[in-house]
């Protein structure tokens, strides 16, 4: 038993995190240190280098593109990512869409969607959720229906993250509409410049334009973007679903925020002092930085459990990682507010844009903190709730 | 012991309440919202109406005679609306300062003309480096002939953006963060030197960002050489105004959550059949009514004559408001899922709003510091 | 709206602590200030005292020996009680049969027992939960058959706080084995000396012996004894639960134990001076003197919203005072053995007869701290749970 | 990153399984609390057997050359056990001291003993105003020909009763709380001079309140004008396998709690079956998991080169541990009801014994506050 990393391991820490200092641009860096998203720019710049560098896809088999890594080396990047912080490698590609046309796609959907997917030539979007159906995804409603060789698809998505941005959606329909609730859904890969769709955006309670409603009205999609059997699509669903092993520790993005705290905090004043001086404010940052402490040995648990399980079902382990992962997010962000003080309340822009409402009225270390509090409240709410999380563990783990 | 209301504090509160029923719908409040000054001088009009712009003041001097229970019930209603008039800045906190701080002389200049709606103002007291201490002051006032002359820069100043005049605290005397030496200016916001930049907050409200540069005051409230009681007390009125408002955004929070809850389905069943969430709403509700105790507390307690008690008091009140506030605004988010995290949902607004309100003049772990370090509530024995 | 107490209160509150000060005997003050029950004499001796004062009975009206006090005399008379500390009136006695009696009884019954139970001449104690109904009250399964002028009793009884000490028993046994759960219950009056009748001590965790199991064994019962009618038993213990206004907030016993807090805490050194100065724990205390503030608010306004109340229905509020009321006693508990340090892991005798073991091996004020704190996790646990109350709220209060 | 147990290792897990599987039931467990001793002289031989006495220490000196690693798995196995006997005191602390502090002719003579079972050691650190400071001392220590006289009062002396010699913290230079001048002697248990009052502790172990009164110590452990970075060294070691022991027990305690629930049938259906029950398990599991990987990381951490890197980290682990252990074992009882509450029932045991094994050598808050000041874990950036 060791826990440490290896000699390899350690070399190859050093090399991932001397290309991003490298390669990373400035603009990018602070952006995020900010506490702001990327722009879709940066996000597509970045990809592109770290695709040059074989590095697009930490996570998918050399065949596919991937770098043919360990877990290990995995968590690794990932962590050095978060932390420089720089932009990760685009999700609903890598993560979602991607290893479900790997498992599940045919040659000719490999050989057209990977590449581009790698390189960021399409951006994709998930259309999961619906009005109706949040934690219970499974009770959705949009239809397609087969008429030749297209399906017809009419509905409503909605939480689409950056579907502004995205060029193709990656859908959950259903297609027999008879069927038990689960079954009878497909996985459809749909155009988004198809007639027929339209993007409407939802504004999040701090202002910021993430998320977006699609509606569906009569969109013909071929049938060969149909992923794996018709009315098979829930497989593709809760392999996507279960293929988030430990991504939600965010163990890396953690440790650049209490960073970013404890140097806030030595800027802001309290009682006359920096507030980093204050025992009250450092017990709360010590109290998350032993947590994310026990988080990280956590993440790594699950890493070695992982390397040598051969089934693909969902390690339930990963419920722990999302409670305790987005917990301890939540509370960096609350500290990070609270750091700033009355200057964390100017609304700004959550865009970054600038509509002339922040200059110069507060610290630029304090803006936009309230805002990112508020926002990161959905991460006990997305990604499945935590509540959902619990009844995962209560069920699964404890067979209550 | 008596909590029931007399007729006219009745009155009182059911008029507030049919104005803000009328005017202050979701949609209503996001026009307000929009406008130059981001609330409705039509509601402002009204209130003046309705007598709530004058309630402080005594009635030979053109007010209501209202004490603390008057403003809590206002206050709550207003909570309730999440309304962002300046009415908070005006009446609680100018009216007191003019209540204890003013000569009958000045008073009576200005309060027929608050009362009517005329006049707005706003407390400049943040700077960058004082957080939540009131003590804290660089801004100078410098002695010039009869008057005094300000210089400096006040941060988060409440409706700084729409008032006619600033109160403005100064240091006079001693050093940065000297208890004596601080005094209480009033300055006309228009005045030459007074530079305002004033931007919208994350709770809806208005703030400007006020720079003094030989800014001439135009009086004096209270003692310019040793203010700090003044502004106290003041301070003291204002968090029990907060209390008050609190109680009634969380009211609305929750009653909000928990009809959600009856209608909202997943797995076949309204999500409030889940016994998990149902103790969630039963916590909330906890916490609610600790924090409506407090606020009928507080409106006691803002009276109390020993200024040192009255400090505690109101410390005991932001802390257990403040944790309310807290666990109420998240909670109510958490149960309504993704819907409360649109700026189209009214339930994260209600959260923004809490969320700032704890952290007015000190959010409860400031004052859970301070409590502490002036001994509890309870003696040792 | 007047949250204070009138002129007359105050001096009714001034009263009642001249006559604790002057009456309280020395020995059993300073018993229960080192957090130590009564002894069974202690508590006798001082419900006379009280019983000749008038004031055994603080609720019971005046016809039947009460003082014929408002709710804010009854409340403030019990605050003082608690935070002298003094124990209060039998619980079992006046709170519990006294006002079931008074309520149900037959004027024989009334003429019988009320007048002993004021004067402790007979020590009550209670017959509800079984080792099969716990938070499930009603489904308790001992059994009562009429046989004559007698009723005979078989069946266990359990959770019996301080049946050894007890003259009688009041009891909730099945009179209709076929009705359903709450029907066919009825409401019994027991001898404890009645052939049959088995006491077994139950230790409690930190060793205290404070509950019991009861069992009987062929008890025969006469019928002059059933109160109320048979097979409505349920409507006394409904009334007799729902009495249960604001005794369980004990606003007074956690202002008296934040006291003994801060005694300990000075006297105990941490960091090389006095706990008391540690910004953490004073921290802890001042968060719990706040939630005691609030609570005691809460109380009065409990307090002045049944005064107004004409009908007998239990007051879905009281679910908040015991809720809030025990986690603070528990708090309480908890730091009061954590000031202590090492020194509260003496196993003391709970008892407080003493077994050598404490002898000089530790301060005295830290002795039993630990065994305290034990023994309170039942707070959340006993008079329903606090999951209870929860469900109670989420029903009676908020519909779900 | 490797968390495979070699074959030794899962030998050594299973055997003390295996052990305490056939000794250590419950009612096993409550008659050697009522023995002299307070624990099982016929398990203590068993250990020996097995090797568990000697597996700190080098082979060639008799021991059986375990590391950390072992020593969490044995820890882990008796903290399921929640056994009695005197094996922190003896082999991980006393263990520790002699490694790191001893000459090897010392060792020479005490580690065959201490293996064979023959020897039992003691740790005399605690005193009446020390609390969890290990540096704070008050017992003296003065040079006397080529040894030391000691003079003092130590409390909560962990097996104190029955170990045959004493591990003495005691000044030999400096002030209550200087951190130099502190020295570590071995000391006869039964010496002249030495008054032992025996105890039980809440928990179920034994304890004992030692007097010295010009007590000669038999030998000295490490530097006498410079002992604390021994003493340090020590107490890590010892927080490395209290985390096992707690774990152990938690992990106990939790699967208890969730059979429970499977069985205890209210309103027709097992609590089990109530969702607010099922997610406190849930919470419970979270927070024992958490748990276990700090215990992981502390048998990592311990050997760490750099002491004030070390100290740190077994600070994270303490807090981690502690809050853990207090979460479980409170809701344990609670999940239980009233049948935990009971002498009777193994499950208040669990909580006792966690309760106690968070405070030994300082408790979560006491470790929170150091690595406060010492900086914390991440640093600035």
């Amino acid at each position: 038993m060791d826990l440490r990393f290896t000699e390899e391991e350690i070399a190859f820490r050093k090399e991932v995190r001397d290309f991003i200092a490298r390669e990373l641009p400035a603009a990018t860096r602070e952006r995020m240190i900010a506490g702001k998203s990327p722009t879709k720019e940066q996000v597509v710049e970045w990809q592109r280098k770290l695709n040059a560098k074989g590095w697009a896809a930490p996570e998918w088999p050399k065949e596919a593109g991937g770098p043919g890594w360990t877990l290990a080396q995995r968590y690794i990047f990932r962590e050095e990512l978060q932390q420089a912080p720089a932009p990760s490698p685009l999700g609903f590609n890598i993560n979602m869409c991607g290893p479900v046309i790997i498992e599940f796609g045919t040659e000719a959907q490999k050989k057209r969607f990977l590449p581009r997917m790698l390189n960021l030539d399409d951006w994709w979007c998930q259309g999961f959720s619906e009005p109706g159906a949040g934690s219970d995804l499974a009770g959705l409603k949009t239809r397609a229906v087969r008429e030749g060789d297209h399906y017809v698809v009419n509905g409503q998505k909605t939480w689409t993250t950056l579907a502004q941005h995205a060029d193709w959606i990656f859908l959950l329909v259903r297609t027999d509409p008879n069927a038990k609730k689960q079954e009878g859904i497909s996985f459809l890969l749909v155009d988004m410049k198809t007639p027929g769709i339209t993007v409407r955006p939802i504004i999040t309670i701090e202002g910021g334009h993430e998320v977006n409603e699609v509606f569906f009205d009569d969109v013909k999609v071929p049938v060969e973007n149909l992923v794996g059997e018709e009315n098979k699509g829930w497989d593709c669903a809760k392999f996507l679903l279960g293929n988030e092993r430990f991504g939600q520790a965010r163990v890396g993005a953690s440790r650049e925020r209490i960073r970013r705290l404890k140097v806030i905090a030595q800027e802001s004043m309290d009682g006359g002092r920096p507030l980093m001086e204050d025992p009250d404010f450092r017990r709360k940052v010590t109290e998350i930085e032993v947590e994310l402490k026990a988080l990280e040995m956590t993440v790594m648990r699950v890493i070695a459990t992982e390397t040598k399980r051969k089934d693909k079902k969902p390690d339930p382990a990963t419920s722990v990682l999302k409670i305790k992962g987005t917990e301890i997010q939540q509370m960096c962000s609350e500290l990070l507010m609270k750091a700033a003080g009355p200057y964390a309340w100017v609304d700004g822009d959550p865009e970054g844009e600038g509509d002339g409402n922040e200059v110069d009225v507060a610290p630029d270390w304090a803006l936009g903190l309230a805002g990112i509090y508020f926002n990161w409240r959905k991460q006990s709410i997305y990604g499945g709730s935590n509540e959902i999380q619990r009844n995962i563990m209560a069920k699964a783990f404890l067979g209550l | 012991m008596d909590f029931d209301l007399s007729e006219e504090q009745r009155l009182l509160q059911d008029s507030v309440a049919k104005l803000l029923a009328d005017k202050y719908g979701f949609e209503q409040r996001k026009a307000y919202m929009k406008t130059k000054e981001g609330w409705s001088t039509e509601v402002w009009s009204q209130m003046a109406e309705l007598g709530l712009l004058g309630l402080p003041f005594a009635e030979d001097e053109g007010g209501f005679g209202g004490g603390a229970v008057e403003t809590l019930l206002v206050a709550e209603q207003l909570g309730r609306a999440i309304a962002l008039e300046p009415w908070l800045t005006t009446v609680v906190i100018g009216g007191s300062f003019l209540r204890n701080g003013a000569s009958a002389e000045l008073r009576g200049a200005l309060v027929p003309k608050i009362a009517a709606g005329e006049l707005k103002l706003a407390f400049a007291q943040v700077e960058r480096q004082s957080r939540y201490d009131l003590f804290d002051v660089l801004t100078s006032a410098k002695k010039d002939g009869s008057g005094y002359v300000l210089n400096g820069r006040k941060g988060y100043v409440v409706h700084g953006d729409s008032a006619e005049k600033l109160i403005v605290t100064a240091r006079t005397a001693g050093g940065q963060r000297d208890l004596k030496g601080i005094g209480v200016f009033l300055v006309d916001a228009n005045a030459p030197g007074v530079q305002r930049r004033g931007y919208r907050t994350v709770d809806g409200q208005r703030a400007a960002e006020v720079e003094l540069s030989d800014v001439r005051a135009e009086a004096v409230l209270g003692n310019p050489e040793n203010g700090l009681p003044l502004v106290d007390q003041v301070v003291d009125e204002a968090i029990a105004a907060l209390a008050g408002e609190a109680v009634g955004a969380m009211q609305v929070a929750h009653d909000m959550t928990v009809d959600y809850m009856k209608t909202r389905q997943q797995f076949g069943r309204p999500i409030g059949s889940f016994q998990a969430l149902q103790h969630r709403a039963a916590d909330m509700l906890v916490a609610l009514e600790q924090a409506r105790s407090m606020s009928l507390f507080a409106a006691m307690a803002v009276a109390e004559r020993d200024p040192a008690e009255r400090r505690k008091s109101m410390a005991a009140v932001k802390v257990q408001v403040g944790r309310s506030a807290r666990f109420v605004g998240q909670q109510s988010i958490q149960l309504h899922g993704g819907i409360a995290m649109t700026m189209e949902y009214a339930c994260g607004h209600y959260f923004k709003r809490l969320t700032v309100n704890d952290a007015m003049f000190g959010d409860a772990d400031h004052y859970v510091r301070y409590l502490s370090d002036t001994g509890g509530l309870v003696q040792a024995a």
